[in-house]
């Protein structure tokens, strides 16, 4: 990655801009598919939860082309607005939610040499600009001056920041554990023991949270099909609706890769298997935590927003807190 | 000092959780309902001032259509308060396979209530698996009387047709099946620490409001008071077959769940029974004139189908046709105390309220 | 290449009007349109709980890339499942029209087709086309779900029959 | 017309002629203490699946049906469909019947103590003119009814309601019904206590329907009266919220009454 460091040292030119988009490429199209399939795995699963089939007329037998047919119709759709929405927030909204999305994905280690930016404080980056779409949802439910939008929107607010605080006090465990905050490093350390067996408190609190933080069931009180219709995008129709429905996934492809990461050991192989490469290591790992998220879905009602706060701000977060303390002891007296 | 403004929320028509064309105009301040008023109409058909135009029998499928849920019931309802006006004998063997088609209709109900609430709650799944017994109970049905929902199947002084062979049998097969997914539903939501979080102390009113509201059905039972017409006024054969009446004590939404589950193994109790007891042939018509003309006067006849209380009030001028119709249609009756519970909750506990509620807007609007 | 331009008919004319890209770009969107067809979640009477049947396990509408939402901004189609009444009317017109275009109607059942048993009824619509334009008309009362899963694929067929050609399915 | 709808025209006949009779019998049927269901029929006795045969039943299953005799006519109105059959056949319960209460010509109907219990009541507590008629139902599962002045239709209602021997707290239906000649309001209430059900009804002017509202006694009257305002367009006073609850406010006439055009016969 030297030439990395030494291309973002370089004076701008129109050369390396396109380096640049040449490098980023194929992260977007790996992104971009896993999104795409993530959509269609999860209709899968809920489908063989549920024992149906799920989609499997588009795209031959596994209906592997559903998803792209499902965004093309949604970017040839009509893009309506409604007349009382407030017009430029509306249109910037979209967009707020979704550019932190890709921008996080930036820090995460997929192995040890496909890593984009090495940060020193990659956690903490990731967690500050993931906290941004926050802004974005709000503004949607704002801007669409739907009452039900509104709702969503404030609820999303409320949720986003009680859970964040749980979040990342989680991971202060894993912090103390590995001594960095650099990504790569926090992947290093785990080379013997993955740290959801040195943490497991931290585990548990740090899944919830993010369970959370991607509104997903039992969390998905923005969205709440059944209370609020769709929640903070009820407005939105074609393509705009189409970017928070990526931003979405986006947002799971990068829990779920964080995730890999810090307690799962990103692409350090179980000892003795170290033949496999690492970026299988890695996909397997978090196809697994994918997998949690979709499970967790198909099996849970949702909680009501006084017992989501409740929960947040009574039982997650004193957990993270002792969690911390018993991190420490266990640190000093232990390793 | 934040100012904080209340609003108007239209929840419905079209609405994920009305579970039709009911439409609420909530007062919020907030996530905190401050007042809710029911709209209801929507589906306003005037099925009251057809029937008075029509023949009885040609009334049967207009009941099909008001309570779809439960349409069993429904052509139960008419078919009985005409019966009791002409004073008309039913056979045995039809009065057998009624009960069977009513239960199996019930448990049917139940399933889409058990399904649809969960949905509302905001779990899927359980509304698949729900589905997926109720498939069978209507190809059951479909197969004793050609019709998946709305089955047209009652007529006045029996039933429209035998029960094909091996039918019996397919019943007997599904009521083990059934008691071992209702198992099922329980471990897969009863527990669960999020569901009972939702429904535990939600909704709650007591036994006197209960009856000063005219609530009936398991709405009446959760709190406490074992009030099921097929005991207290048994009508058919009921009163030959051994089931207890699920009761709540919180008369909550978690109360109101349970007697509804409980209400369905005890319809599988019934269905065991009726299955043994079931006359091995029979006539399944009574002696009935060509044309159904009661005599003059009046009646009014009370059931209880899986929301409740369903009545049926024939005033008979002697005719071919009815003189004025009237269902006493429990979902009507029940919601209306919908305003009251609503008072003061937040918007989720809204969901949770009405699905609690059970109602069919077919039925509520009549 | 010699072409005997004289001798083609109006119809084929009109078939060269239109670009060669053009009907493949059409093709490739009716392609998306029709194989991601979202119905508005939206019930009215016995025909709904129907509708609720074909989305459940048995039936499963998902397979044909179909899935219920509940906002009309996020659907294409509507699928009208029971009977319409006075009341009903003009809420049903105002979310056809709060659904983004292109969009279609499915009306379900007799009652939506043509108000059905309640035809002589004071408070009920007679056929839900009155209020808006329908595509495809499903018989039964209610409708078999495989009946309203054959309605579905009939207005698929339709989608791709209309970019394909170019001409109009109507009734008329 | 077949043989048995003349059968039943004879009925209908005789039924008019027999309520009134069974109302001057009241002292015949005050002298069979057993037969008065007040006594004997409690609500156990009524759900316990193996006891069918409590009093009242008895005497309904001595009817004649299977034995259409013309002088036993009279008793076959009696409600049949609802009666409790035995396990066996047909046969050996109607012996036991017969032996059990032999057949009386126009006997009163078993509820008619009942209803004179409840007459009494309310003619002591309210006043002599409070009730405008009185019969049993006999179509209706013998059903007490009480056609109450509209002038005292709501005390009655509140008396049954509260008064401790009648105890009917269950409202189960309220409806009005348009016969050209006047309207009626028929209340159908139940008392859990006890298991008894009692229809109250009360006469309105057609031209100018108007009632005071049984909303301030049971609040589940409150939509069934907005549905009689709605499509019969009777109105209700004291009435909490009355409003046109089905059709919405601007339809005009009240499709339920007899002579309602609709504007759009034809569509």
């Amino acid at each position: 990655m030297e030439w990395v460091s030494g291309l973002l040292a370089s004076e701008p030119s129109s050369s390396n801009f396109f380096t640049y988009i040449f490098i980023s490429l194929p992260l977007l199209s790996v992104v971009l598919g896993f999104v795409t399939y993530a959509i269609l795995a999860e209709r899968k699963v809920l489908g063989y939860i549920q024992l149906r089939y799920g989609p499997n007329r588009t795209g031959g037998k596994f209906g592997l082309l559903q998803t792209v047919a499902d965004v093309l119709k949604l970017l040839i759709k009509e893009d309506t607005r409604p007349k009382q929405a407030d017009r430029p927030l509306f249109w910037l909204a979209p967009i707020i939610a979704f550019v932190p999305s890709f921008m996080v994905l930036s820090a995460i280690p997929f192995t040890e040499s496909v890593v984009f930016a090495n940060f020193g404080v990659g956690l903490l980056y990731f967690i500050a600009v993931s906290g941004l779409t926050t802004i974005g949802i709000l503004t949607a439910g704002w801007a669409s001056n739907n009452k039900y939008a509104l709702m969503g929107g404030m609820r999303s607010a409320a949720q986003m920041i009680s859970y964040e605080i749980p979040l990342l006090m989680s991971l202060v465990g894993v912090v103390l554990f590995s001594g960095s905050m650099n990504l790569i490093e926090i992947v290093e350390q785990q080379q013997y023991v993955p740290y959801i067996l040195v943490q497991p408190i931290g585990f548990i609190i740090f899944v919830i949270a993010a369970t959370a933080e991607l509104n997903r069931i039992p969390f998905d009180l923005p969205e709440a099909e059944s209370e609020l219709i769709a929640g903070y995008h009820v407005e939105y129709s074609g393509f705009r609706f189409a970017f928070f429905m990526l931003a979405e996934y986006v947002y799971l492809f990068a829990m779920s890769a964080l995730i890999t990461v810090l307690f799962l050991g990103g692409w350090q192989p179980i000892p003795g298997l170290g033949f496999i490469p690492d970026f299988v290591w890695f996909a397997i790992k978090f196809s697994i935590v994918v997998y949690m998220f979709m499970w967790i879905r198909a099996t849970w009602p949702r909680l009501r927003a006084d017992q989501l706060m409740e929960f947040g701000w009574k039982i997650l977060l004193p957990a993270a807190m002792a969690n911390i303390f018993l991190s420490a002891i266990v640190k000093e007296l232990f390793f | 000092m934040i100012r904080t403004e209340e609003m108007l929320l239209n929840v419905g028509p079209q609405h994920p959780s009305t579970h039709g064309v009911f439409r609420l105009v909530v007062k919020v301040d907030g996530e905190i309902i401050k007042e809710a008023t029911p709209v209801i109409g929507y589906l306003h058909r005037g099925t009251e001032k057809l029937a008075e135009d029509l023949q009885y029998t040609q009334i049967i499928p207009y009941t099909d259509r008001m309570d779809y849920l439960s349409a069993m019931t429904n052509n139960y309802v008419i078919c009985h308060a005409v019966e009791t006006l002409m004073d008309l004998e039913v056979p045995e063997r039809a009065e057998y396979l009624r009960i069977i088609a009513m239960e199996l209709g019930r448990i049917a109900s139940h399933l889409v209530w058990y399904g649809t609430y969960l949905m509302d709650i905001g779990t899927t799944s359980p509304f698949l698996y729900a589905f997926r017994e109720r498939e069978m109970i209507i190809n059951l049905l479909n197969e004793l009387c050609g019709a998946r929902l709305t089955f047209n199947y009652m007529r006045i002084g029996g039933v429209k047709w035998d029960a094909p062979e091996g039918w019996i049998d397919k019943v007997r097969e599904f009521i083990p099946y059934m008691r071992e997914q209702l198992d099922g539903y329980h471990e897969f939501v009863t527990g669960n620490e999020i569901f009972l979080n939702r429904v535990k102390g939600v909704g709650q009113y007591t036994q006197e409001e209960a009856i000063q509201y005219s609530l009936s059905g398991a709405n009446l039972r959760c709190t406490g008071i074992a009030y099921d017409l097929r005991k207290a006024e048994p009508y058919s054969i009921y009163h030959r077959f051994e089931f207890d009446i699920p009761v709540g004590e919180t008369g909550d939404a978690w109360a109101r769940y349970q007697c509804r589950m409980a209400e369905m193994a005890e319809s599988l109790k019934i269905l065991e029974q009726a299955v043994e007891q079931f006359p091995e042939d029979g006539k399944i018509m009574g002696k009935v004139p060509r044309i159904i003309k009661p005599p003059k006067g009046e009646v009014y006849v009370r059931i209880e189908s899986p929301r409740g209380e369903i009545g049926c009030y024939i005033a008979s001028e002697g005719k071919k046709t009815p003189y004025r119709l009237k269902f006493r249609r429990p979902s009507f009756y029940n919601l209306q105390i919908l305003p009251k519970l609503l008072e003061g909750e937040n918007m989720a506990n809204l969901i949770a309220i009405l699905g609690g509620v059970d109602i069919v807007l077919g039925e509520v609007d009549g | 290449m010699d072409m005997n331009l004289e001798a083609i008919t109006a119809q084929e004319r009109d078939e060269m009007h239109r670009n060669v890209f053009f009907i493949t770009l059409e093709q490739l969107k009716s392609w998306a349109r029709s194989n991601s067809l979202w119905p508005v979640q939206f019930g009215l009477a016995c025909c709904a709980i129907e509708m609720m049947g074909v989305g459940a396990s048995h039936y499963d509408l998902d397979r044909f890339g179909s899935i219920f939402r509940s906002s009309p901004r996020h659907s294409d189609c509507m699928i009208v499942s029971g009977t319409v009444t006075k009341k009903m009317a003009p809420i049903i017109r105002r979310l056809y029209d709060q659904m983004p275009e292109p969009k279609w109607v499915i009306a379900m059942g007799s009652c939506a087709t043509a108000g059905g048993p309640y035809f002589y009824s004071y408070s009920v619509v007679k056929g839900v086309d009155q209020v808006v334009p329908v595509d495809v008309y499903i018989p039964g009362c209610p409708p078999n779900p495989a009946a309203l899963i054959y309605g579905i694929n009939k207005l698929q067929e339709k989608i791709r029959y209309e970019a394909k050609t170019g001409k109009r399915v109507t009734n008329t | 017309m077949t043989e048995e709808q003349d059968h039943q025209s004879n009925q209908n006949q005789e039924k008019d002629t027999v309520d009134p009779k069974a109302k001057d019998n009241i002292e015949e049927a005050k002298e069979q203490p057993a037969d008065n269901p007040l006594n004997e029929e409690s609500p156990e006795k009524i759900t316990t699946p193996s006891d069918q045969q409590s009093s009242t039943k008895k005497e309904r299953s001595t009817d004649t049906k299977s034995e259409p005799s013309p002088t036993e006519q009279s008793q076959t109105e009696k409600s049949k469909s609802d009666k409790p059959k035995s396990e066996h056949t047909k046969r050996p319960r109607k012996k036991h019947t017969k032996k059990d209460q032999p057949p009386e010509k126009k006997e009163p109907s078993p509820n008619q103590p009942i209803l004179d219990h409840y007459v009494k009541i309310i003619n002591k507590n309210l006043s002599k003119d409070a009730i405008d008629d009185a019969f049993v139902n006999r179509s209706s599962k013998e059903l007490p009814t009480i056609v109450a002045t509209p002038k005292y239709y709501f005390s009655i209602a509140k008396l049954l309601r509260d008064h401790e021997e009648l105890q009917f707290h269950f409202l189960s239906d309220i409806h009005g019904i348009d016969y050209e000649s006047h309207m009626e309001i028929y209340a159908y209430l139940y008392s859990m206590s006890r298991n008894q059900s009692v229809a109250l009804k009360v006469k309105l002017d057609r031209e100018n329907p108007a009632i005071s509202s049984l909303a301030p006694l049971w609040k589940g009257a409150s939509w069934p009266e907005n549905e009689a305002y709605d499509l019969l367009g009777i109105s209700f006073e004291n009435h909490p919220d009355l409003k046109r609850i089905l059709l919405g406010e601007d339809w005009e006439g009240y499709p339920l009454r007899k002579d309602y055009e609709p504007y759009d016969v034809e569509v």
